[in-house]
């Protein structure tokens, strides 16, 4: 219900913004063409922002499209995204003042592939699948099902820190509380802290042997800006064109310190993997890690330099001999 | 139009698997210019290199083993067949490690591949070459060989511009193309230097004073696509119809042979359905995807 | 095949030609001894050094790679040394992570005078490295 | 040869039976990816999971990476190897008739012109068993291109679920000699083949998502210039490779050496048109904007393929819709692109 009065405000707001030529091209979400999947929407006409929606499978980090469009841009923004905004903004790809920023405050994504690993169906059998606060109620062969919310909202969810956007323009709904749980949203990271090391490299040979190097971690993470990716690099060649279990994860390896103190945890590109690799145990790490070394969180300051450009002469130095 | 047959090109399907280069020997390497180097070269293997056979406009794909593979355009003459020839400008992976070859390195060859310039209909015209840069290569293995069939065709006229007189290619062939009585040469650079006494101008612009009759003639274009753009229009004004304008294409391939699929104009690939095309047969699509 | 007494590991090192890459060759025209493992490349400053260079190192089979450059507030540039340092921390605890024994990823300030700590570094990244034994990490078969 | 049938709880025996002349793939899920992988001599689970695999068996015939030659350079000599063939014979069971159907496109391809010496003679090799759909996906349309989900015209061995048994039809030469091969096949009764054709019936009418492929051709060569249409299609693709790469369709590759000392190895890899870099030259990029990439794509499909080979190359699997990441919905595209020809 309450998604349902957002809704129309984004609306309202969007319209407004189009028509008072405040901005060239909205981005938000409209209805997907399959069972409760939504899609980004970015469009010039007015008319259109009536597609605009707001609801519990809202999952795409719209971030991403802002170094592509040219002109100004009203953009829906959850907490992650938002962050991913300022990022931007911090890396001089995107002007504050070329983006209008639509804050949603963001009690957490349904993850439907953990409904679906509750249920035992796939997702175009389920009837319903709502949210009513801590709790999400399924619906399979007109029977209700209630789940509480942090066994089916995404991992990067339940270890959100900030879900209602700090920097906005039009914040369209009072903060959102949290659904927190922490240690589930370490659990992979733990489970793999807790092998041997060699234990450890073998897991990800594994799981990188899989990789059918598609690129859409790298394509949908608003944090992979750069125009030309070091891995088409052709002289030198850092990374085999061979798509080989040990180049794909030198790939990702870099790609993690590469985006070091940009990556939100917005979890885009674990959701993204066609082949299931869990890309957040090594991106939620890192974020970690450079919140242990630096106390560094990516987005939270527009001023901020970025976090690799910039050093602090007490940064630890422990490990230097 | 009498562009040269699909079965034709089955001619040397190589030992059952077609991606097998054959290894080939370098014989003599040419600077061209800074950058662009031509190599000879021939097979190792003597039957090969006896049955061999290829017609202009086909091209080859050339590997230096372990760095990759590349195709490039036979810019010699079938009607010389002493060696083989091939000319590379220093760009990426494959070209570096080519221009760090030296005389008696071995390479791969797989080819030829693609359709050739249509002899048949160019016989009893006037032939108008219009060339730039670096592709005059597969312009000069037609040139020889109308040359040395000089009765079968009527005028020739050809027009070959680079950017500086230091990138002008083939030097050797201009100078001999110049002093050849039934040939019309003009040679133009965009821009010349104090030594330069030719022409100055782009090539579009020259070949609108150069002027050429469409009359029983054929245009044959190649150039960097930039070129090209601007050519096409200053043929139709001379009255050159799409019919009439034949050009090679260039693109980023892999297999040569049509499956790779990255080399496509619209429906046609480069590879497999060129490199050689009438205007007519392009027009379409050229004007966003080329 | 080769004992494994026999086996010697291989170091690459990246050096600071301002500071660390003249401890070197203090240490060498002292006649000052360390191991033969290390492979040099001189490079302008610690801060040139991308952990790409790292990984490719490991990946091509080197057992070990160390950075070494000017002290912190000695940077012939002012400010490289402190970025390579963030970059070196985050490559090393990041690759401990997935998987890396930190050993193979070693870091060092060495000034121009000081051919005895270069000695002494070199000597104990090899030592290391001797213990932990080959890098297999890219190996198919382990 | 009459149609026979087999009770599910006897197809581990019926696998058996077969996996002694053939080398027999599966659908099998590794890490929740379902993609077809040899059999373990046991696993029939996908009995109860198996709508459609993740990655196509394209990927038996035509794999991510593939070998193409080795060589070993001696001095200033090089010796070239082929990867050794042991010509194996295989069987592929449970493949979706949309999957078999992409095969027959694909052969058509590696046919062309000059035989693909690689995925022709794995094809010749392999039988395919095919396993009609009972349960499409909401992204499923292979109605709309001339498929059914029971379809059994590119498969050699057809098998309809009836319930506790699958009904088989033998629909070439090759599959009635399966037929034969094993003793836990049944006579077939009237009774069976009227379910076999009540399933059949009922599974077309699930597959709702419907897209006009009419004229198809005709649209999008008059849409080809419409740069708004495309660019606004285009807008929210990311550029990844996921929907060509899944595609059972889609062959393009990349060819690449790997040199260790002197011995180096020629590779064949997955391509995909959706990546900027898959036209790049030195000078220049043909298709370096994102539109461009997105109506190749669209227009390879549905235009091209059949201006060369006579067929659209889409079964209409709807892997594209259910794996993209941003629901860019080719069927809607292609509504769009026709609503935009039609007004003008």
């Amino acid at each position: 219900m309450k998604d349902r009065e957002t809704e129309q405000r984004l609306r309202r707001e969007a319209k407004a913004l189009l028509e008072q030529g405040k901005v060239d091209y909205i981005i938000g979400f409209e209805t997907g063409s399959l069972k409760f999947t939504t899609t980004p929407l970015i469009t010039k006409d007015k008319d259109s922002v009536d597609r605009l929606i707001i609801n519990p499978f809202i999952v795409n980090n719209l971030s991403e499209y802002l170094t592509e469009l040219k002109g100004r841009v009203g953009i829906v923004a959850k907490g992650c995204d938002n962050r991913s905004i300022v990022s931007l903004i911090q890396d001089n790809q995107v002007k504050r003042e070329d983006v209008v920023i639509l804050g949603v405050p963001c009690p957490g994504i349904i993850d439907l592939s953990k409904v679906e690993g509750l249920v035992g169906k796939d997702r175009d059998e389920l009837d319903d699948v709502t949210r009513d606060g801590d709790k999400v109620v399924v619906t399979v062969d007109g029977e209700k099902k209630e789940f509480p919310a942090s066994e089916v909202l995404f991992d990067n969810c339940l270890g959100c820190e900030f879900p209602t956007p700090q920097e906005y323009n039009i914040l369209l709904d009072e903060s959102s509380s949290l659904v927190a749980d922490k240690t589930a949203s370490r659990k992979g990271i733990e489970t793999l802290e807790g092998m041997p090391q060699e234990q450890r490299w073998d897991f990800w040979e594994k799981e990188f042997s899989r990789c059918i190097r598609c690129y859409a971690c790298r394509s949908i993470c608003p944090a992979c800006f750069c125009e030309r990716c070091f891995v088409e690099e052709s002289e030198p060649q850092w990374i085999a064109p061979v798509p080989r279990w040990q180049d794909n994860l030198i790939f990702q390896v870099i790609r993690n310190i590469h985006v070091a103190g940009r990556c939100t945890d917005c979890g885009e590109c674990e959701r993204a993997c066609p082949v299931n690799i869990p890309l957040r145990s090594l991106t939620k790490e890192m974020y970690d890690l450079v919140d242990d070394l630096y106390h560094f969180k990516a987005g939270m300051d527009k001023e901020a330099a970025p976090l690799m450009t910039h050093y602090e002469t007490t940064d630890p130095e422990d490990f230097i001999k | 139009m009498a562009i040269a047959d699909i079965s034709d090109r089955r001619r040397y399907l190589a030992q059952g698997n077609v991606y097998l280069p054959h290894i080939a020997i370098i014989e003599k390497i040419i600077d061209e210019t800074p950058g662009v180097r031509t190599f000879h070269f021939n097979f190792k293997d003597e039957k090969l290199r006896e049955e061999f056979t290829f017609d202009s406009g086909q091209f080859g794909e050339y590997s230096v083993l372990g760095i990759g593979e590349a195709p490039f355009c036979i810019s010699s003459s079938p009607t010389r067949r002493d060696h083989l020839e091939f000319t590379a400008q220093r760009v990426g992976r494959l070209t570096n490690a080519l221009h760090r070859l030296s005389v008696g390195a071995e390479i791969g060859f797989r080819g030829p591949y693609g359709n050739s310039f249509p002899l048949d209909f160019l016989e009893g015209k006037n032939l108008v070459f219009v060339g730039g840069g670096i592709a005059l290569a597969p312009l000069r293995s037609l040139i020889w060989n109308v040359i040395d069939n000089r009765d079968k065709y009527k005028n020739i006229d050809i027009i070959y511009g680079a950017r500086s007189p230091a990138d002008l290619c083939f030097k050797y062939d201009l100078d001999a193309w110049d002093k050849d009585k039934s040939v019309s040469m003009a040679t133009t650079v965009d821009k010349g230097d104090e030594s330069w006494t030719g022409r100055e101008g782009f090539v579009p612009q020259v070949l609108e004073q150069v002027a050429p009759s469409p009359d029983n003639a054929v245009a044959i274009v190649c150039g960097p696509p930039i070129m090209i753009r601007f050519t096409f229009p200053v043929l139709g004004k001379l009255g050159f119809t799409p019919e009439q304008i034949i050009t090679t294409l260039e693109k980023r391939m892999k297999c040569g042979i049509g499956k790779c699929g990255r080399c496509n104009i619209g429906n046609l690939y480069v590879c497999r359905d060129g490199p050689v095309f009438t205007y007519a047969q392009i027009k379409n699509f050229i004007s966003s995807e080329y | 095949m080769k004992q494994e007494s026999e086996w010697e590991p291989k170091l690459l090192g990246f050096l600071c030609r301002w500071c660390s890459y003249a401890g070197a060759d203090l240490a060498g025209t002292s006649r000052k001894k360390y191991p033969a493992n290390i492979r040099i490349i001189k490079v302008p400053c610690s801060g040139r050094v991308d952990p790409l260079f790292i990984l490719k190192a490991l990946r091509l089979g080197f057992d070990g790679v160390l950075v070494s450059g000017c002290y912190p507030g000695d940077c012939h540039y002012q400010t490289g040394n402190y970025r390579a340092r963030r970059r070196m921390a985050i490559t090393k605890k990041f690759l401990e992570y997935v998987g890396v024994d930190p050993q193979r990823i070693q870091a060092s300030w060495v000034s121009a005078s000081e051919g005895g700590k270069f000695t002494e570094v070199v000597t104990e990244v090899t030592k290391g490295l001797k213990e932990i034994g080959p890098n297999k990490l890219f190996a198919d078969e382990r | 040869m009459a149609n026979k049938k087999i009770n599910k709880k006897n197809i581990a025996k019926l696998l058996g039976d077969w996996s002694k002349e053939f080398e027999l793939f599966i659908p099998s899920k590794d890490e929740g990816i379902a993609k077809f992988a040899k059999w373990d001599g046991k696993d029939t689970s996908f009995l109860d999971w198996h709508r459609n695999t993740i990655v196509p068996p394209k990927a038996i015939f035509f794999p991510p990476v593939e070998e193409m030659f080795s060589f070993q350079k001696d001095k200033q000599s090089y010796h070239i190897e082929l990867p050794s063939s042991d010509g194996q014979k295989q069987l592929i069971f449970g493949i979706r008739p949309y999957d078999a159907n992409a095969l027959t496109i694909l052969d058509k391809t590696f046919k062309d012109t000059y035989e693909d010496p690689y995925y022709l003679p794995k094809r010749k090799n392999t039988v395919l068993v095919g396993l009609g759909c009972t349960k499409p996906y909401d992204s499923c349309f292979c109605t709309s291109l001339g498929g059914s989900p029971t379809d059994s015209a590119n498969v050699d061995l057809m098998l309809t679920d009836i319930g506790d048994e699958f009904l088989v039809e033998g629909v070439t030469d090759k599959g009635r000699e399966l037929m034969s091969m094993s003793s836990e096949l049944e006579e077939a009764t009237e009774a069976d083949e009227t379910r076999a054709k009540e399933t059949k019936e009922a599974t077309y009418q699930k597959v709702t998502r419907q897209l006009d492929t009419k004229d198809i051709e005709e649209k999008l060569l008059s849409s080809f210039e419409i740069q708004d249409l495309w660019e606004e299609i285009a807008a929210k693709c990311i550029s990844c490779g996921i929907c060509t790469l899944l595609c059972p369709t889609c062959y393009c590759f990349d060819i690449n050496d790997e040199l260790i000392k002197d011995r180096g190895t020629r590779f064949r890899s997955w391509d995909s048109c959706s990546f900027p870099v898959y036209t790049k030259m030195p000078m220049e990029n043909p298709r370096i904007e994102k539109w461009r990439r997105v109506r190749n794509k669209v227009c390879h499909k549905y235009e091209f393929y059949p201006m060369n080979f006579d067929v659209i190359a889409c079964t209409g699997c709807g892997r594209c819709v259910r794996q993209c990441p941003v629901n860019w919905d080719i069927t809607q595209t292609l509504e769009k692109m026709q609503a935009k020809v039609q007004s003008g």
